[in-house]
This record gives structure tokens, C-alpha cells and sequence, in this order.
């Protein structure tokens, strides 16, 4: 008997764990190909590298698994972040620049939760048009001119704490911040309930609409801390940055195990999606692979290591269906 | 306004393109018979061809093309010519259309004028690292024609240790350089096809005391740049002056919409900069309040 | 096994994470015959008719077909196969029309693969009539009472014309009236030599039809015999493994003031003027028939159903009927009859489900209390005998009255002053039912009311205070506990209340 | 009695084909607002403007609707494009180059459906990984040069059969199929099972694996017309062609009322999408308005036209419960 447990256990190990044996695996093979790859220095690149997206990746996991998504994040990071550099050139100060930052993300935010919540409109179409919108309104604002010379303000992208990137540290700390929301908090047992059942969460007395509103709020913070570390790791305000960083955030927080059909997703799978794109990239431009070869290689990579991941999980299940059987939910058109 | 005038931008999320842009605007306000809209086709040929046969529909007396790609311009060009409306393709001509005119300052010469002088300066067996505009691009393509041409052919002991595409973008470039420098300890030169990749480059080095003193080139003259020139971190670049475009293209199509001249081919000169001269730039973009 | 023997499986045992559903089951159906198969919740039997089949695979063993080795390994291979089935757990579309789900998967076509839609709409009508089912063909499903649907899902079972017939509790959530309907029809195909597996819950059912009778416990057959070798208690027994106390466990409470007061309600969804009330201390049922309109009350007063209009008192205050957060503030809360749609999230496990409808007591200034949450989800599950690997399985994985003692447990724990339950012991096992009626007992004890709509006439006679019957949308009759008997309801319920 | 009818049958119209009163309220506008609109010239412009991108959105729509989508479109045309411009330059024939044009669009969808059905990764995932690796081939194969000289080949997007532009008759075309896919084949009908509940659909005997193949198969021929227009159309053989294009499709697929929810979704109200997105980028060029805040303005009509659809679908499903229930109540009732 306890050696069907300790099967079990295994099994269960590997089920839910699998996605951080890709990583583990990936660092293996990384650095049998480039002694530099487990260099602090490099894996603190990394870090740092992927901090922006990782971010937005956070916040597309609470949103997608209450069912939502967020197609806006590029753009209204740009938005808040030449906002905030721009209240920083004219205030001078770090902590006004930053409380704009997080505030015009939240305000644009608000109103994709708005949209979705009063008027029915489809995440994806109320986000594409915040998309849109918030493009032109950071081209707008700066005429589709770089803001320069950002001077201190560059500290939240380039400086360190201890011998950690603070963008870093910012991402540790909102990947705790959504890890502590999705497991402990009331607000984060109802994402998961909403997106995995809308009708029974509605029917067990949760409230949806605000449930989705407040998604759509912590998202804006996110987005905006977002944007303000990538203005100022680039050292310039740009209003054109950011473009498709929505799909990258998706992407580590689908690779990361969660799912469009909502219910299902975690913070550390998001982390672990997002550096596994992050260490492809890195040790590709390490190895010196040709840049049209890399697109090739990374396409395939992503689709083994899901489909690892799938195998995994599946393999457990196919032996119970239980993928199949959970899926079938009888989903109410969302119209 | 008497005179209807559609400028088709490239990209306006690209800075040097949003450059020109407001750039024509103002210019445009010198003339006040003289109505100028600005389209955005966000790099892509299906829009920009798009915004070409929708100004020739809604009879502009004038189009100015800045193509994302020539040749896929040139069918609408000749269209928008043959249906009798006038025609200056510009930042990148479109050569050999009869009847259209051109305003243009030249990508191989831009790149070449770098490249010569770092023929000069990037040491003898030298480790290089490479940024590249978008493939198919025809600015980037001229560009990095230049660079193989004025200097990698002359000089077959540098050696490439990277080379990407960084879509213009300097946050791609700052990725890009940061891993290169973990499996390249040294790294003298940072070609770059333009500013605000090489910008990215410096960016990721700055505060590296092993690349203190690596040479960066670039093309545009951005007000970044300039900047950086003057501070001594990047070696140089060429100044495409958007103003001088802006200007020359809106006096030739005031000139064409009024008929004073049938079609013109000009150039603007793109001056190299570098640390010794680039004080009289920044003065340049201390006018329109991009340096302050 | 005799010639007659259409359906045989032997030695088949299927594992899933954390438990063996089925170790070495043997079993068979004859052609003509009606064969039952008992057992608890979580027992096996829906996982032995998933194999059979095809959704699921065994691990081992095999599978015959008139005396021949198949290998089922779809739904598709079941239907060539002649084998038919209909879901416990009713899955549907909701966006698709009765016509179009009746033909699901073997559409009719013309030519160029052209769908012929007058020939779907002809049969369609032609089956509606037969079955006197009264809808229109072009419906959409998520517009059907989940009784409706359970009436669609026969129809169409019965009509691909199947030699093996598996009925997975299909009389869960419809009523008398249908349930002979049903049994008409079952006759009717015994005698047209199909053979029939039918599971249940339902001991008066079972013993109607049933020619064989197998029991399933803990996934293994413990007993197969014809029907006249049983009776009720060494089926239960069986069952069970233990005896069971009888009856149910009704205690006198003493009944104060009225808790919900409803007057002249109608809505939109097909009742008009229903007025109730409901007394502390008091269990209220609701008898009718399918399509009697008690669901549609009960969701309109909850909130799920916009539309409706009348006045509702809540302890003596007008309450304003609006949302489900108004219901819950004012201590009202709602079981639904339509548990994968209104009761579980499927994919997260069973601790989150139960606890969903109660989070303000695990969450303290908003943080998580974990090991109080862990140990009042194991009592509740414990105390009503829910059956899983763990509490940390999703609910999905759950076998149906599995699923249906979650959703209760959820409802038990968030503790109101007012519980409707709408068919609280739909697809539930005869002993968890008695655990069931004492919760509720104790329940009423402490001062609470509770409002049961049920189809099962014995479980209403047995459990409550009084019963309002209700038929084509208004109440046609009120009842109290003296004057309860299967009669009288099922007079109101026809809306005939004289005699005759 | 006939005077309830007829309300009822205006409520169902009103939802049914409010996407359309969203495209005749704007015809009716943009006239208004500039006399060329509705120039016979400038109306088979915007048709031939949509043309690619609605082809696409014609797959992407067979392809939400049972609960998948395509993120690799835009490459994939990409990809199949230049092959065929390629295969046009080397064989001088019309009808090779177009055959292969539809066969690499093919291949590559049938990757998708296989690493969809047999590696049971998320659709997201697989196709974003042919996104990437279809982009790269389409690089590597052209060294990233474009093609030029494409002679002939242009008549597929520049030609004109009658007064009707040639893309325009392959999107009308391709419309028309995939109307009658949907509503009158087995397997269109087999599409709207899988994605409105494919538990469901299984138990029902519908072979879920191959109808998603299957889906993908069509789509991909779809997307290798689309790459042929668009190259014929741009007049070069361009391996960078196509980016975003995924975006635009699906925006008009949803706009037109495909859900992600799955299940839904029609070829006419694709059409509308498509049409809507393609008279506000006309209108707004027409008069002239700055191109920063078009971005802002198309985005807040986006919203607004979902929005006004959205709610005249729910307003209708609320005031139709009754008379739904009406239509089936039982009988004794009614006597
Ligand atoms: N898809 C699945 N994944 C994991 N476990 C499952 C799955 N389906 C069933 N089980 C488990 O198999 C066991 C048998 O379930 P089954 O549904 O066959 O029971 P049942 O006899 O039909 O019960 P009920 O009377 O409640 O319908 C249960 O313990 C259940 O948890
Ligand atoms: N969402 C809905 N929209 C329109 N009509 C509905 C809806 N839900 C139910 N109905 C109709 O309302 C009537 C009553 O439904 P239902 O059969 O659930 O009644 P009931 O009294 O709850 O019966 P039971 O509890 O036995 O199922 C039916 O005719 C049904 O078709
Ligand atoms: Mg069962
Ligand atoms: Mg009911």
C-alpha cells in the first residue's frame, strides 16, 4: 500500500511540478552548452530581462484565470510609463513619478473593467480598444517624440539593491503579491471560482462584476509598475514601447499552465513560462544562433516543452479522462 | 486651404518617422493655401498601399509617400500618377517612376559616411557586435549593404560576435547586448543600422567597466544621440535632419500643387557627427524642444 | 452465459488517481431483460458504463458483444455497436436547438454533404408527438429546465434505435408522472427484446423493473441475482455493507414566526401569484409535477432570474429582490437542481467548492485560514460520507452523487436562516440520504427554515411541515403534515384537486 | 395575437442582425460625413483593403467557434506567400504557384491540428509557436530579401474580373463557403457542437480530434489564399508581411459575435466585423483626422459598436425567457 502511495505520490509530483522540471532541465542542457549561462551575472540578466513581461504576466494570470484577459497591457505600460517620466521631468520627484505610474494604469484598467462589467463587451474586445486607444494617447501626448534625459528615475530599471536588479526585486515582489492572492486571499478563491464556473460562483453568491472589476485593477498597477520599469531600464519615455508584450505576457502565463478556459493557473507556473522563454532567448544570443534560425528553434522548443507538460498532466489523467470530463462544463456563451 | 495634401507616414511609432511627420506639419504652416494630413500605415504594405488608393480616391491634389517598402508601393504609385494626382516619394525614393518626383536623403551614403570612419578607428583584430533594422526594410537593408561594403570588406580581421535584428527598438538591442557581453568579454565596436538601437547597446554597457571605452556608430541623429556624442559614450552617427526633409518636401510639393515646377529629384546632405562638431546639432533639436 | 447474452464484460478493473473505480467486474445483459445495477455513491457503476461505452478505457480486461471481442474505444464504436447511453450527468450544449442535439453527431444529409434540415425538423416534430413532449423544435437547450433536459436525453437515447440500452439514473430530476411515461417506454423495448443495464437510487424503482439485479461495493460486484432472490433491505445491506436505519429522521420543532413571506409573485420564466410563507423551525415543501414552475419560483426569489415582481418579506421587512448578494445578505441561500451548471466549479477541488458560499468565515481580514478551513471541509464530507481520493481532488473527478453531496456540504457549511434546496437528493445513495435528513433535522433545529423542492413524493411526505403544490405555474394546493398522502398531492399537482 | 408576433419577430430581428444595423448606421454616417464614401470606387477600395484580412478572419471564425484559434495566420501567409511567389518565379505558372500557395498554408495548419490533437497542447500555444517558427522559415528560406518582379503574379490582388477587384471575389468566395460550411454541413455543425460543449459532442458520437484537424485544414488553405492575395497584392514577395494580421482577424471574427467561449459565431457577422473595422480606418482618412488620435477614436467605436450589439442581445434574452417558456409549456397547462 505505501508503495502505491509513494507511486502516487510521484506521479502526482510530476503532474504538478512538471512544468519546473522543464525549467530544470533547460538549465542543464543551457549550461552544458555555455559554461557562462549559470554565471550570477547572466542569470541576474535574465532576471532582469524578462522583470517587464514577468510582471504583465502576473497580471494576466489573475485575469485569465477568472476568464478575462488583457490585450491593453503594451500599450497602457507605455502610457503610464511616459506619464510618470514625464510627471517625473516636471516634479523632479521619484515617488510622485511612480504614484502616477501605477495610478494611470489602474485608471485605464478601470475602464476595461468597466467595459466588461456594464456593458457586456467580449475582455478581448474591450482590451483591444483599450489597446488602441491608449497607443494614440501616449503618441498624443508626446507627438510620437522620445522623452530624454530621465535622469534619476532611471534608478527603478538600472539600479540594485544589494547585488539584486531592482526591477528584480519588483518582480519577486509582485510574483509574491499574486502567489499570496491566488492562494490566500478571499478575493482569489472567486477568480478562480468565477473563471472555472461563472454561473455556479454567480449562484453561490459571489459577485462577479466586481469580481472582475478588481482583476482589472490590480492588473493596472501591475501594468504600471510595468511601465515604469521598462521606461526607465531603456532611459527614455518612449510612447511606441511595449508593442506585443501582451502576447509574451500570455505566453509565459499559458506555458505556465494556465488556461483560456479559465479556473486553472498559478504565480510560480507564470514564473517558471516566463523564464523558460527568457533562458531560450538568452542562451540562443549566447550560442550565436542565426536570428532567423533562432525563431525556428524557439517556435519548437515552446511547443515540446507544452507538450512535455501536457504529456505529463495528461498521462496522469488520460488514466482518469479526468482532463476531458472536467472541461465540460456547460459553458454559457459569454454574449 | 486651396490645396489638399496627404503625407503617408511610414510608421509613426518609429521616432525618426513621427520626427518627419511633426516636422511636416509645422512646415506645412508656412503655406496657408496648402492642407497637409498625415497617415499612419504602422509599417505595413497592405496599409500603406491602402492609404495610397484612399487619398487618389478622395482627390488629394498631392501625395507624399514615405514607403515602408518601395517596390511594394511602386503598382499604387504609378496608379495614383496615371489617375493624374502628384506624387513624391520620399525618406527612400521610389526611383523610376515617370512623372513622380523625389525628396530623399540617401541610406547607403548615411551608413557609409560612418563606416569610413571607423575604418579608421576599430582596432586590429577587433570583436564586433551587430544591430540590424527589420529584414526587408529598405533602410536597413542599404544600411547594412554600406557597412559591408565600406567596411567589413576592408577589413577581414574584425570579427562579427553577434549579430540580430532589433527592430529599430532599443529595448530588443539592450537584451541583445546584455547577453552578448556574457560570452563576449571583449567587444570593441557596436555597429549599429540606427540610433536608438546603438543607444539600447550603450544602455546595457554603461555602467561596465570593461566596455568604457567601446565605439558605438549609428545613423539618424537623434536627440539621444547627440547626447551621448557629446558625452562622449558613442562615437558617432549621421544626421538625417528631419527638419531639411520636412522643409525641402513641403517647398516641392508647394511648388508642384502650383505648378512652378513639372517634377524634381532632390537631396538633402546627411552631415556626419561626431564629437568635434556636434554642438551645432544639438542646437537643432534644442529648437524644437526635444533637448532642453 | 445463455445465447440470449448481448452484453458481457469480464474481469474489468480501471484505477484512477487515488482510487481503484472498478477491480475485476464481471457482468451481463441479456436480450428482453431489464438488468439493474445498485451500489453507493462513488461506487463504480458510471465508470463501468463509461467503458462499455467507450469514453473510458480499461485497464484490464475485456469486452463482448453478442458473443464477440470488441474493443470500444469511442462513443462512435459504442453506436456501431448498437449501444446507446444515457449520462447521469446531463452535458449539453446550451447554445444548440432541440432539433439539432436530438440528430447530434448523425445529422441526415442530402447531397454535397448538404444537411437536410426539413427531414431533422420532420422527425424531430414526429418524435416530439410521440413522446407528447410539448416544445419547439427550434428551442435552444440552455432555455430547458433540467428536467426537460432529462426528458430530451431519453427521447433521444430511445430513438437511435439501439439493441443495448444503458440508462445512467434517468429518473433523477423528473417525476412521477414522467417516470411511468418511462417506464411504459421501458417495457415496451424489453418486450421489443433490447437489452436494458438502469441504474438508480431509487429502491421502489429498482424492484418495478428490474429483471437482474447486480451490486456493486467499493468497485466490485458483490452479489448478482434475479430480482425475485432480493428485497429492499438485503439490497441495501449489499449495498452498504451494514444495516441502515429506517424511515426518516422527522423531530417535532416547535415552529415561531413567519422567516419569508411571499406574496403574489410572479415572473417572466412562467409563475404567476405564488404566495407562501415559511416559519422558523419549519421545512416547507414544494410538490408538482415537471414544468410545474417550482424551480422557476425558487430562482427568481434567489435572484438568478431577473424580471419577477411581488412583495417579499424577510423576517418581517419588505426585501428588495434583486441580486443573489441581496438573497444572501438577508441569510437566504439556494441549492440548484442543475449542479454542473448553478453547483460545482469542476476544475477546483473539493475544499474550494465547499467552501465558496462561506469564504467570510475561513478569511480573516482577508487572509486564509487554512487548517480551520481543512478541518470543517473533513467533517462535513465525513458527516454525509462524501466519497473522494481527497479533498484536494477537483470536483469534476468526483462520481455524481459525489458531486451532489459537495454542493449540499457547501450549503450545510455557510450556515442561513433560509435554505432552499432544489432536489437536495438528486443521484444520492440510500445511506447518504438518511445523513442527509438529519442535517437538515438539526438544522431546522437550531431555529432555521428550510424550503425543499422535491419530486420525490415520499422524501417530501417524510421531511416536511407543509407542502404547497404547485401545477402549470401557480400553487394549487397547500397541505399539512396530517393531510399528506402521495393521493392528494398528486391530485393538486394534476390540478385536480376533487377526487374523480 | 398578430401584433405580439410582430414585436417578437422585431425583437428577434433587432438581436439577430443588430451587427448589421451597426454597418448601416455607419454607412449612413460616413456618407453623411463625406460625399466620396460611398463612391463606387472608394467602396471597392475598402473591399479590396479587407479583402486578406477577412479571408483570415473566415478561418479564425470556423476555428473559435469550436473552441480553437490560429496565431500563426499572419506567418503562415507570410511563409506560404513567398513559397509561392518563389515557385511563380521559378515555373512561370499561375496555377502551380497558386496551388502551392494553398498547400504550404495547408501544411502548416495540419501541424497546428496534430500538435492540438495528439500533444493536446492549448491552441494559444501551439500556434504561437508556428507563428514563430512559420516567420522564421519565411526569413531563412528568403535570407529576409524580398522578392521582386513578380510579373504577372499581381493579377491575383491587382486584377479586376468585371469592375470587381480579384481579392474582393476571393473573399466573397470564401465568405460564401464558409456560410454554407456552417450552417449546412455536417461538419460545420460538428464545429458548433465541439465548441459549445465538446464533453458533450464526444458522448454524441462526433469525432472531436478530427474535426479539429479538419478545421485547421480548411483554415489553412484559407491562409495560403491570403498570402497569395497579399503578395500579388503588395506586388513583392515579402517574408515580413502579415504581422499583426492574427489581431485583426480575430477582431473582426469577435466583433461579428464569435465567442471564445466557443459555439458561436456566423460567416456574415465575420463579414460585418471586418467591413466596420474597414469603414472607420476609410472614414477617418477621408477626413483627414490625426493619425495619433484615429488610434483613440477607432478604439472607442470598437468599443461602442460591441457595446450597442452586446446590449441589444442581452435586452432581447431577457424579454424572450417568457416567451420561450410560453412555446414549451406542457399542455395540461394550457388547457
Ligand atoms: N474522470 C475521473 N477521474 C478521476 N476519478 C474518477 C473519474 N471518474 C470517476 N472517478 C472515481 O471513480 C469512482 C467511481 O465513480 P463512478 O462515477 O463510477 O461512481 P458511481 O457508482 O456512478 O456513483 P454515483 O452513484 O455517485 O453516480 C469514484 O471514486 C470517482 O471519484
Ligand atoms: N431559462 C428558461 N427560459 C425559459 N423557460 C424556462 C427556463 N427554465 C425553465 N423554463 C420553463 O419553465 C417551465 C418550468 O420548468 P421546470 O420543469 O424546471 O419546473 P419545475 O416545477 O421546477 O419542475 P421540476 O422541478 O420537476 O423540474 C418549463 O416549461 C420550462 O421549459
Ligand atoms: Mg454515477
Ligand atoms: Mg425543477
Amino acid at each position: 500500500m505505501t508503495a502505491v502511495m509513494s507511486r502516487e505520490t510521484w506521479q502526482k509530483l510530476k503532474t504538478r511540478y512538471s512544468i519546473y522540471m522543464v525549467v530544470i532541465v533547460m538549465i542543464i542542457v543551457c549550461n552544458a552548452l555555455n559554461p557562462n549561462f549559470l554565471s550570477t551575472r547572466n542569470i541576474s540578466n535574465i532576471a532582469a530581462q524578462i522583470s517587464v513581461t514577468t510582471i504583465l504576466a502576473f497580471g494576466e494570470t489573475l485575469l485569465v484565470i477568472c476568464g478575462l484577459l488583457d490585450l491593453s497591457c503594451g500599450s497602457v505600460l507605455a502610457l503610464a510609463g511616459v506619464l510618470s517620466v514625464y510627471i517625473f521631468k516636471e516634479t523632479g520627484s521619484m515617488a510622485v513619478a511612480f504614484g502616477a505610474g501605477l495610478f494611470f494604469g489602474v485608471v485605464c484598467n478601470y475602464v476595461n473593467g468597466i467595459l466588461v462589467r456594464y456593458f457586456s463587451i467580449p475582455a478581448f474586445i474591450a482590451t483591444l480598444a483599450m489597446m488602441t486607444m491608449a497607443r494614440g494617447g501616449a503618441l498624443l501626448f508626446t507627438r510620437g517624440q522620445n522623452i530624454y534625459q530621465i535622469g534619476d528615475y532611471v534608478w527603478f530599471g538600472q539600479g540594485q539593491i544589494g547585488f539584486i536588479p531592482v526591477p528584480v526585486v519588483f518582480m519577486v515582489i509582485i510574483g509574491i503579491v499574486t502567489w499570496y492572492i491566488l492562494g490566500h486571499t478571499r478575493f482569489g478563491r472567486s477568480l478562480y471560482a468565477v473563471g472555472g464556473n461563472e454561473e455556479a460562483a454567480r449562484a453561490s453568491g459571489i459577485n462577479i462584476g466586481r469580481i472582475k472589476i478588481q482583476a482589472y485593477l490590480i492588473n493596472g498597477a501591475f501594468v504600471g509598475l510595468a511601465g515604469i520599469l521598462l521606461m526607465s531600464r531603456t532611459n527614455v519615455g518612449a510612447p511606441n514601447a511595449g508593442q506585443g508584450y501582451e502576447f509574451e505576457a500570455l505566453t509565459a502565463a499559458i506555458i505556465g499552465g494556465t488556461s483560456f478556459s479559465g479556473g486553472l493557473g498559478t504565480a510560480g507556473g507564470t514564473l517558471a513560462g516566463a523564464f523558460i522563454v527568457g533562458f531560450l532567448n538568452n542562451i540562443m544570443n549566447l550560442l550565436g544562433v542565426d536570428s532567423y534560425l533562432q525563431q525556428v528553434i524557439k517556435g519548437a522548443i515552446i511547443a515540446l516543452a507544452v507538450g512535455y507538460d501536457m504529456w505529463a498532466k495528461v498521462n496522469r489523467t488520460k488514466k482518469s479522462l479526468g482532463a476531458v470530463e472536467l472541461s465540460s462544463k456547460p459553458k454559457e456563451a459569454k454574449s | 486651404a486651396e490645396y489638399k495634401v496627404a503625407f503617408i507616414a511610414r510608421a509613426q511609432a518609429d521616432s525618426f518617422a513621427a520626427w518627419l511627420a511633426n516636422a511636416i506639419q509645422d512646415e506645412a504652416k508656412k503655406y496657408p493655401d496648402m492642407k497637409v494630413d498625415v497617415m499612419d500605415s504602422q509599417a505595413d504594405d497592405a496599409k500603406e498601399n491602402a492609404f495610397i488608393e484612399n487619398a487618389v480616391a478622395n482627390k488629394y491634389d498631392l501625395i507624399i509617400v514615405q514607403p515602408n517598402n518601395g517596390e511594394a508601393q511602386r503598382p499604387y504609385v504609378e496608379r495614383a500618377v496615371k489617375d493624374g494626382v502628384k506624387v513624391i516619394t520620399t525618406n527612400a525614393r521610389i526611383k523610376n517612376i515617370p512623372g513622380s518626383s523625389s525628396v530623399d536623403a540617401d541610406p547607403y551614403a548615411q551608413a557609409a559616411v560612418n563606416a569610413r570612419l571607423a575604418l579608421k578607428q576599430v582596432p586590429q583584430n577587433a570583436n564586433v557586435v551587430v544591430l540590424d533594422g527589420p529584414s526587408g526594410n529598405m533602410h536597413a537593408d542599404m544600411r547594412r549593404d554600406a557597412w559591408q561594403k565600406e567596411f567589413f570588406a576592408k577589413r577581414p580581421d574584425v570579427k562579427i560576435v553577434g549579430e540580430q535584428i532589433a527592430h529599430w527598438n532599443k529595448e530588443e538591442a539592450m537584451r541583445y547586448m546584455e547577453d552578448w557581453v556574457q560570452a563576449n568579454p571583449k567587444i570593441d565596436a557596436i555597429i549599429s543600422m540606427n540610433d536608438n538601437m546603438a543607444a539600447g547597446a550603450l544602455e546595457a554597457v554603461k555602467a561596465d567597466p570593461r566596455f568604457t571605452g567601446i565605439l558605438a556608430y549609428g545613423v539618424d541623429g537623434t536627440a539621444e544621440a547627440m547626447l551621448l556624442i557629446q558625452s562622449g559614450k558613442m562615437t558617432s552617427t549621421a544626421l538625417q535632419n528631419a527638419y531639411d526633409l520636412a522643409a525641402k518636401n513641403i517647398s516641392v510639393a508647394h511648388d508642384l500643387v502650383t505648378g512652378k515646377v513639372k517634377q524634381i529629384d532632390t537631396d538633402i546632405d546627411c552631415p556626419l557627427v561626431t564629437k568635434d562638431n556636434v554642438a551645432e546639432f544639438i542646437a537643432i533639436h534644442k529648437k524644437s524642444g526635444a533637448i532642453k | 452465459m445463455t445465447q440470449d447474452t448481448v452484453l458481457e464484460v469480464k474481469h474489468i478493473s480501471k484505477s484512477f488517481p487515488g482510487v481503484k473505480a472498478l477491480d475485476d467486474v464481471s457482468f451481463s445483459v441479456r436480450r428482453g431483460s431489464v438488468h439493474v445495477l445498485c451500489g453507493e455513491n462513488g461506487a463504480g457503476k458510471s465508470t463501468l458504463m463509461k467503458i462499455i461505452n467507450g469514453l473510458y478505457q480499461p485497464d484490464h480486461g475485456e469486452t463482448l458483444i453478442r458473443g464477440e471481442r470488441v474493443k470500444i474505444d469511442s462513443p462512435i464504436k459504442a453506436g456501431e455497436l448498437g449501444i446507446s447511453m444515457i449520462f447521469q450527468e446531463l452535458n449539453y450544449t446550451p447554445e444548440m436547438s432541440i432539433e439539432e442535439s436530438l440528430f447530434a453527431g448523425r445529422w441526415p444529409t442530402r447531397s454535397l454533404g448538404r444537411i437536410d434540415w426539413s427531414a431533422i425538423r420532420s422527425k424531430t416534430l414526429q418524435l416530439l408527438q410521440q413522446e407528447n413532449l410539448p416544445f419547439d423544435p427550434e428551442t435552444k437547450l440552455k432555455a430547458l429546465s433540467i428536467s426537460n433536459l432529462q426528458m430530451l436525453e431519453i427521447l433521444k437515447a430511445i430513438s437511435r434505435d439501439a439493441d443495448i440500452i444503458i440508462m445512467d439514473e434517468p429518473t433523477s430530476s423528473i417525476s412521477n408522472k414522467e417516470i411511468e411515461t418511462l417506464f411504459h417506454k421501458i417495457a415496451d423495448l424489453r418486450a421489443r427484446g433490447k437489452a436494458i443495464v438502469y441504474i438508480s437510487h431509487k429502491m421502489d424503482e429498482i424492484f418495478r423493473i428490474a429483471d437482474e439485479i447486480s451490486i456493486l461495493r467499493d468497485g466490485r460486484v458483490v452479489e448478482t441475482r434475479a430480482r425475485a432472490d432480493f428485497d429492499i433491505d438485503s439490497v441495501i445491506a449489499l449495498m452498504v455493507g451494514r444495516a441502515l436505519g429506517h424511515g426518516y429522521p422527522k423531530e417535532e420543532v416547535a415552529h415561531g414566526e413567519p422567516v419569508l413571506e411571499v406574496e403574489r409573485f410572479s415572473g417572466p420564466t412562467g409563475f404567476r401569484d405564488v404566495s407562501f410563507r415559511v416559519r422558523e423551525g419549519e421545512i416547507v415543501g414544494f410538490a408538482g409535477l415537471v414544468g410545474a414552475g417550482r424551480t422557476e419560483t425558487a430562482r427568481a426569489l434567489f435572484g438568478l432570474d431577473p424580471g419577477a415582481h411581488g412583495t417579499i418579506k424577510v423576517r418581517g421587512r419588505t426585501s428588495k429582490i434583486g441580486s443573489v448578494q441581496d438573497s444572501v445578505a438577508c441569510g437566504m441561500v439556494m441549492l440548484s437542481e442543475d449542479r454542473r451548471r448553478f453547483g460545482i466549479v469542476p476544475v477546483r477541488d473539493v475544499k474550494e467548492n465547499v467552501t465558496l458560499a462561506s469564504l467570510a468565515q475561513f478569511f480573516r481580514n482577508g487572509h486564509l485560514h487554512n487548517a480551520m478551513e481543512r478541518k470543517k471541509v473533513t467533517d462535513i464530507c465525513e458527516r454525509i460520507n462524501v466519497r473522494m481520493p481527497t479533498i484536494d481532488s477537483p470536483v469534476g473527478t468526483l462520481s455524481g452523487g459525489n458531486q451532489q453531496k459537495v454542493v449540499l456540504s457547501k450549503w450545510m457549511l455557510c450556515n442561513p436562516d433560509i435554505l432552499i434546496l432544489d432536489e437536495p437528493t438528486r443521484g444520492i445513495d440510500v445511506g447518504a440520504k438518511f445523513e442527509i435528513y438529519k442535517l437538515m433535522t438539526s438544522f431546522v433545529k437550531e431555529r432555521k427554515s428550510i424550503l425543499m423542492i422535491s419530486s420525490e413524493l415520499p422524501e417530501l411526505i417524510g421531511m416536511c411541515d407543509r407542502i404547497y403544490v404547485m401545477a402549470g405555474g401557480r400553487i394549487t394546493g397547500e397541505l399539512a403534515r396530517a393531510e399528506f398522502s402521495q393521493e392528494t398531492i398528486m391530485r393538486y399537482a394534476m390540478n385536480m384537486p376533487k377526487a374523480g
